[in-house]
């Protein structure tokens, strides 16, 4: 291959972009089964080539790069490009991106047939997977946006995929609407960024944080506050936007109202990571700003524990994936507040794998089970459904963090590395973490054995057409269940304890928070690693975990109703996910319904439209109704009036 | 022919709109469609000579054409363009064909009186952008008022005769108040010329008033809270084609107004009284953000929408003296500016498209009520399809023209102050509220009712109609610097003047 | 001394004529009594050598205007109708009126003369001939206007007749636009009768 | 000789006598025409009397049309009256209040 790497990313980009674009406007002429080769094709080659770039660019030595492609916009002193940046971190995401993407493009082939959106479908991904790589390979603000916001249509539009459910509107509604109050954060910080560095283009931005480095930027009259820092809490508001990150996460679970490769594509493996990989590429900006990490600390620790919890209490298997989701997320974000970047990152690929795994799992479960998603039919399918059973097993003991597998050496790695952070607001989120681990595995082998064990409760209809999903759908849970197990121990090394790591200069740490590298003092190989997380205490804790799992669920199946009653009040609380739902609904939307209907009928329609509009037209009839009753129509009137004019006109000439 | 381009492009729509009405009565309609067609579709390539011919990189008026009109008071048929009227006359032209196109089967009665109007409004909309004698400008720009009464009187809805009264007053009651500050410029520089006005001393308490007579003028047209109310009701009665060219050319008269008249002549004014041009924007986007929300016709919807949208192009156009004033450079404000230019062009489109796509609903159903309305998208996809793209495209998202100039004026917004942008960035929250909220009552979910049920999907021309104004949203989009090319002198020239003092040395 | 004689009775005459024109009951009255008026004054226009204006205001005025109005007031059938009431109600504001309006005037015009006051006519001679400068002008200077009140008077006889004219009764006349928009089943139609019975 | 303000004066009582009669005679439109003619001849005094003492022919042929569109008026105001006579069967100006607003 002689392809520059510039080459490379161009293919990268737009094989996708060509496959979204023939199977969305020629679909229908296509057919169901060109449509998706052409999909599959073009996600193929562009998962190839992005091998060949990431390896080139990461192992290889090719040099770190960023380059325009055009100008987008010049306007004044400011000019705003699109380009790319090809190095370790945007190389990483584009290979992981592109290898999800192609894997729930095969599956989809098996879990969409039938569908009659099919060709829709499948340009939706392709999109999705276009817009995701602008984001990843952005070397500006602006593209990075662009990218953002396409995500975020394209994830809209997926959500919303079987429009003629309401829920599924209503769910992709919300998802747009709250990642729209992230993005309104996001583009301040941008603006703030334009503003005070003159540019949007990554390079020169993080060349400049040493001058700004002590800006201060006055919001509100008598305070100053580091401009650094505003500018990374309003960015993170984006990224809690997009990763879901509480208050911000209430969108993802309604979100699994779209087909199940979409909850494993885009909110479980790739766009909801799309903050976790913004913060990792602001990190020369992050690290100016304690105040932020800590933000970001305690937010994703705070959303690393608690969403996990409502994970105990579901039902809806894909909704127990959903909240898995948001707790792991909130690992990753914690794992940034901690500046342990490339940990996070690592979690990042790993969950990917592990996740996407368990929801594809998860979806052929639901296909077997004829679209029911309720775990209290399911029991037992671990006899009809072996391949899916083994995959999701490894799922999840990769999700409860269980050695050798693949999460294990990520989370363990971000927990360590909460643990020896100092900022503020550190204590707090260790145990957090330290509590979500028993959590994560509490909820993750609930479902399992809800799912897989216990006795037979789905229905004899359901029971006879049971069996073992087809090949194109079981093919990508093997294909990720091998990552979910090698991932972790091939490449902690690389990408942890190794200076320079893989991702080399793209992500940046300050000595005063560099956790990892403290932590790669105590590295001594793999076994040794991997010894050690047995006698840790999150180990044990997941361990815990499972066996309260396997002794409510499986042994004692009468404990969670015990339970249950015994603890009411958390019960509730739970079932009521802290009440968030609840408080959007009951009080901003409605109050900000009846904020505009009362702008509207009394403000604008009555008040102005009303009064001023029209009653200004009303006042010039009621005057002239008045100064009508002068006219008699006499004409003696009319001339007693002139006479009286030509007096007074002549008094006026002669006084 | 360059000599006399301008000519050709206001008058041709404007004889050839003659012309149709000869065709009579509704037994020639098919003529009269194709007539107005043909005449539309010469202006549209008269305009490939336009911008050939034009000369980005100089700041004076090109294409000038500078005829004796009326000797004894200096009035003079005086045209000519610079980049900003450029632009809106190509959108001119474009709209007004998008415009014949879309009502080609909507149209059944009159159609040549129709056709008439809209090739005259055209001729008469290029005139206001070309003329550079405020005379002739006004002529022009009170003359559109008339084939617009018209169409929303004749062709509209059934409160249609209470939007066009209403629609007509507001506008004139706004213009009358500006032919008194050109006639008080006309006294003091001895010409109606607006290069002279651009030249003429002025104190500052006679540059606030006139200001004052120019903002209620342009604020009306744009418009602005709360001199707002005009517009949704004439964009629900007016037809689909008359809703088109409302929002898409009527509105931006009234920005550019600012940009020829009040910005050059009076910019002490400006500087003093920017406030209130930007408070007022920043109520159109946040207040009028939240009424669309609240909006039960599709139609009210997207016409408080465009009120919303049009807040950040005049918020562009007044952001230039804090930006200057905070940052002392000129070269920070020209985004401000050419944000809203964008904003307008781009608005053009998203809205403009809607419009259509509600005038199409209309035909069919009879019915603007978003509760009449319910999974449109199973029987319509391909109408759903383009619709999502300009709800986006509405909804500000990036690929989209309507990004840009949003983003421009935001991102400029913040080297003036915080809070502006704070402010104007809530449009992301609320457009896609209020708009994606009516896309999904509309679009999405079951069929609601046997009315839909009985809807068929569109075909030929609506789906070229349709095609070219998504290419033109995605084509501003992706690539925006191909309009800024044309503007970026003249926008630079436009700063010059506006921060240069007028004010009389004593 | 003969002339301020014969001005100060036709000033009386005028004067009084007027005040009988507004006073009197019925309108024959007031007509003549106009009449008078307008001959008086033609006497004081004579006076001041204005002997075509005073010849053809007698002419015209009395001889057409005022013929004109009587007959209009005898064709009216004006009996019956009660025309004068309120005169004693309204006599008091049009004393006002009268004396405010002649104190005006009169304050206005005694004290100064316009520097006229004793300027003599210098045209008291027998060559003076006000016809015959009057028509040099009017032929000459003022021919456009002379012409377009010609042309005044000729709209004006227009205008009443076809004010007042009703039509002629009776007159047999064509329409051409009947008889050309005429079609052949207005000429011609088939109408089924029932046969008579035989007898 | 009898100086210009006496002609004036005497023009000025004819036009207050008139003005009085239009007061006064709020019933009957024939009279009020009378009235305007009256007021007319008042102006034509004014008129001679000026000419004359002036030597200027102007005010002369002033009232030359004066008089000519005096006789139009009246010969076009009595035709309505006739007109409106037909019409209504009245010439009472209290009847006649069709402007009445």
């Amino acid at each position: 291959m002689n392809l520059s790497a510039q080459q490379l990313s161009f293919i990268v980009i737009l094989a996708p972009l060509l496959g979204s674009l023939f199977t969305g406007f020629l679909g229908k002429a296509l057919g169901t089964k060109a449509s998706h080769r052409i999909a599959v094709t073009g996600l193929g080659i562009a998962f190839i080539a992005a091998l060949f770039l990431c390896h080139a660019i990461t192992f290889g030595n090719t040099p770190p790069r960023s380059f325009n492609i055009y100008t987008w916009a010049l306007s004044g002193t400011f000019q705003f490009n699109i380009g790319f940046t090809l190095d370790s971190l945007s190389t990483i995401m584009a290979v992981l991106v592109t290898f999800i993407s192609f894997l729930v493009h095969i599956y989809s082939i098996g879990y969409m047939a039938g569908d009659p959106g099919y060709q829709r479908f499948f340009s939706y991904i392709s999109l999705f997977t276009f817009a995701m790589l602008l984001l990843v390979l952005s070397n500006n603000f602006l593209q990075l946006f662009i990218g953002w916001e396409g995500v975020g249509l394209v994830s809209y539009l997926l959500i919303g995929f079987w429009f003629k459910r309401d829920s599924a509107n209503a769910g992709s509604f919300k998802a747009f609407i709250v990642n729209r109050i992230g993005d309104f954060g996001f583009l301040l910080g941008i603006a703030l960024v334009l503003a005070y560095f003159g540019t949007l283009n990554y390079e020169q931005v993080f060349a400049e944080i040493p001058v700004l480095a002590n800006a201060t930027i006055r919001l509100f009259p008598g305070t100053d506050w580091s401009l650094i820092t505003v500018i990374c809490i309003l960015l993170f508001i984006g990224a809690m936007g997009k990763s879901a990150q509480m208050p911000l996460h209430v969108w993802l679970p309604e979100s699994m109202e779209g087909p199940t490769p979409i909850s494993a594509l885009i909110h479980a493996a790739t766009m909801v990571t799309a903050g976790i990989f913004m913060i990792c590429r602001m990190s020369p900006l992050y690290e100016h700003s304690p105040t932020a990490l800590s933000v970001v600390l305690v937010v994703g620790a705070t959303g690393a524990l608690f969403t996990g919890l409502i994970g105990i209490v579901q039902y809806d298997i894909k909704r127990v994936v959903a909240y898995s989701t948001l707790s792991q997320l909130g690992y990753m974000v914690a794992g940034l507040g901690a500046s342990a970047y490339s940990a996070s990152l690592f979690h990042l690929a790993t969950h990917a794998c592990f996740k996407a795994l368990l929801f594809l799992g998860a979806g052929s479960v639901i296909m077997g089970m004829h679209h029911d998603q309720d775990m209290r039919n399911m029991g037992g399918l671990r006899r009809y459904m072996p391949i899916t059973y083994t995959t999701f097993l490894i799922g999840s003991l990769a999700l409860a963090a269980i050695p050798p597998f693949a999460g294990y050496y990520s989370k363990d790695a971000i927990i360590e590395a909460i643990g020896l952070t100092q900022i503020p607001g550190a204590t707090y989120a260790y145990i957090c973490v330290l509590l979500g681990a028993f959590v994560t595995a509490l909820y993750t082998f609930r479902a399992f054995f809800l799912v897989f064990h216990t006795q037979e409760r789905m229905d004899e209809h359901t029971r006879e057409h049971l069996h073992e999903s087809p090949s194109v759908v079981w093919l990508p849970l093997v294909c990720l269940a091998v990552p979910s197990i090698v991932l972790g121990f091939l490449f902690i090394k690389p990408m942890l304890y190794t200076e320079p790591g893989l991702l080399g200069s793209s992500v940046i740490t300050l000595p005063a928070y560099d956790v990892l590298s403290k932590m790669a003092e105590e590295y001594h190989g793999i076994a040794a690693a991997t010894w050690q997380g047995l006698l840790g205490a999150p180990f044990w804790l997941s361990v815990f975990g499972i066996f309260c799992a396997w002794y409510a669920y499986q042994k004692a199946p009468e404990t969670p109703a015990k339970l249950a009653r015994r603890f009411s009040i958390f019960y509730r609380i739970l079932v009521n996910k802290y009440g968030f739902d609840d408080f959007n609904q009951t009080v901003i939307v409605r109050s900000v319904r009846n904020l505009s209907s009362w702008f509207y009928f009394i403000v604008d329609t009555k008040c102005i439209d009303n009064y001023v509009v029209n009653g200004t037209g009303r006042m010039i009839s009621f005057l002239s109704r008045l100064t009508r009753q002068a006219q008699t129509g006499y004409l003696y009137h009319y001339a007693f009036v002139m006479i009286l004019g030509v007096l007074i006109f002549l008094c006026w000439l002669m006084i | 022919m360059h000599n006399i381009l301008l000519s050709l492009l206001i008058w041709i729509p404007i004889i050839g709109g003659g012309l149709v009405l000869f065709t009579g009565n509704d037994k020639n309609a098919k003529q009269a469609r194709v007539i107005g067609l043909i005449v539309s579709c010469l202006t549209l390539l008269l305009c490939i000579p336009l911008v050939r011919g034009f000369d980005p990189h100089i700041y004076t008026m090109q294409f000038r054409e500078t005829v004796v009109w009326i000797p004894a008071y200096n009035i003079n048929y005086d045209i000519g363009i610079d980049g900003i009227s450029l632009t809106l006359i190509l959108l001119t032209a474009f709209t007004t064909f998008i415009v014949i196109l879309s009502s080609w089967k909507t149209i059944r009665i009159r159609v040549a009186q129709f056709m008439a109007a809209f090739l005259i409004m055209q001729g008469l909309m290029i005139g206001v952008f070309a003329a550079i004698d405020s005379i002739l400008f006004y002529v022009f720009w009170e003359g559109i008022l008339i084939p617009m009464y018209l169409s929303i009187g004749i062709w509209g809805s059934v409160n249609r005769s209470y939007a066009s009264i209403k629609f007509f007053l507001y506008t004139f009651f706004g213009s009358a108040i500006m032919l008194v500050a050109l006639l008080y410029l006309y006294s003091q520089s001895g010409s109606f010329s607006i290069l002279s006005f651009y030249e003429v001393k002025l104190s500052q308490s006679a540059q606030n008033w006139i200001f004052l007579a120019f903002f209620l003028a342009f604020a009306v047209k744009v418009p602005m809270w709360p001199v707002h109310t005009w517009l949704p009701d004439a964009h629900t009665e007016a037809p689909a084609g008359g809703s088109v060219v409302l929002a898409a050319l009527m509105l931006k008269m009234g920005v550019y107004g600012f940009l020829r008249f009040s910005l050059p002549i009076v910019p002490d004014a400006c500087r003093s009284l920017d406030w209130l041009i930007i408070l007022l924007s920043l109520i159109a986007i946040a207040y009028i953000g939240l009424v669309a929300i609240a909006q039960q016709d599709m139609k009210k919807l997207i016409a408080y929408s465009s009120i919303a949208h049009m807040g950040f192009a005049t918020l562009g156009c007044f952001m230039i003296f804090k930006i200057i004033d905070k940052t002392g450079n000129l070269g920070d404000a020209y985004m401000s500016l050419e944000g809203g230019m964008v904003q307008m062009i781009s608005h053009a489109f998203s809205s403009g498209a809607m419009f259509v796509v509600v005038g199409i609903l209309y035909d069919k159903l009879h019915t603007r009520l978003i509760g009449d309305y319910g999974g449109v998208a199973n029987k319509m996809p391909i109408l759903a399809a383009f619709f999502m793209l300009f709800a986006m495209a509405n909804v500000g998202l990036p690929g989209t023209s309507g990004f840009v100039g949003e983003f421009m004026v935001i991102l400029s917004g913040i080297q003036a102050s915080f809070w502006i942008t704070f402010f104007a960035a809530t449009t992301l929250i609320l457009s896609a509220s209020y708009t994606l909220w009516m896309y999904k009552r509309v679009f999405f979910g079951k069929v609601a009712n046997d009315n839909v049920e009985s809807l068929t999907d569109i075909r030929g021309l609506d789906i070229l109609v349709f095609s070219l104004l998504g290419f033109m949203t995605l084509f501003l989009g992706i690539y925006p610097q191909a309009v800024l090319n044309l503007l970026h002198t003249t926008i630079g020239h436009l700063l010059d003047i506006s921060t240069y003092t007028k004010l009389v040395s004593l | 001394m003969i002339q301020q004689f014969i001005f100060y009775l036709f000033s009386a005459m005028a004067i009084a004529t007027a005040a009988m024109v507004i006073i009197s009951k019925s309108p024959v009255r007031a007509a003549l009594f106009l009449v008078v008026t307008f001959i008086a004054s033609a006497g004081l226009w004579i006076l001041l050598q204005a002997e075509f204006l005073g010849l053809v205001l007698i002419l015209v005025y009395v001889g057409a205007v005022m013929t004109l109005f009587l007959f209009v007031v005898m064709m009216l059938d004006m009996d019956g109708i009660e025309l004068r009431s309120g005169f004693v109600q309204y006599l008091p504001f049009a004393l006002i009126v009268l004396s405010v309006m002649l104190a005006f005037i009169i304050l206005a015009v005694w004290h100064t003369s316009f520097g006229l006051g004793h300027a003599n006519p210098s045209k008291e001679t027998a060559a003076y001939n006000n016809i015959a400068l009057l028509g040099s002008v009017l032929y000459t200077q003022y021919a456009y206007p002379f012409v377009l009140a010609g042309a005044l008077l000729l709209l004006a006889i227009i205008a009443a007749i076809s004010l007042t004219f009703r039509g002629t009764r009776n007159a047999k006349k064509q329409r051409v636009e009947w008889q050309v928009s005429v079609r052949a089943q207005d000429r011609l139609y088939k109408t089924s009768m029932k046969n008579e019975k035989r007898l | 000789m009898i100086p210009l303000t006496h002609y004036l004066i005497v023009g000025a009582a004819l036009f207050s006598l008139s003005l009085a009669g239009i007061v006064i005679n709020r019933k009957n439109l024939i009279i009020l025409l009378m009235c305007i003619e009256l007021m007319l001849l008042a102006v034509n005094m004014n008129f001679i009397a000026f000419a004359s003492f002036l030597d200027n022919i102007a005010g002369e042929v002033f009232v030359f049309f004066i008089l000519t569109v005096a006789a139009a008026e009246a010969a076009i105001g009595l035709a309505i009256l006739m007109v409106l006579y037909r019409n209504r069967h009245t010439i009472n100006v209290e009847d006649l209040d069709l402007l009445k607003g």
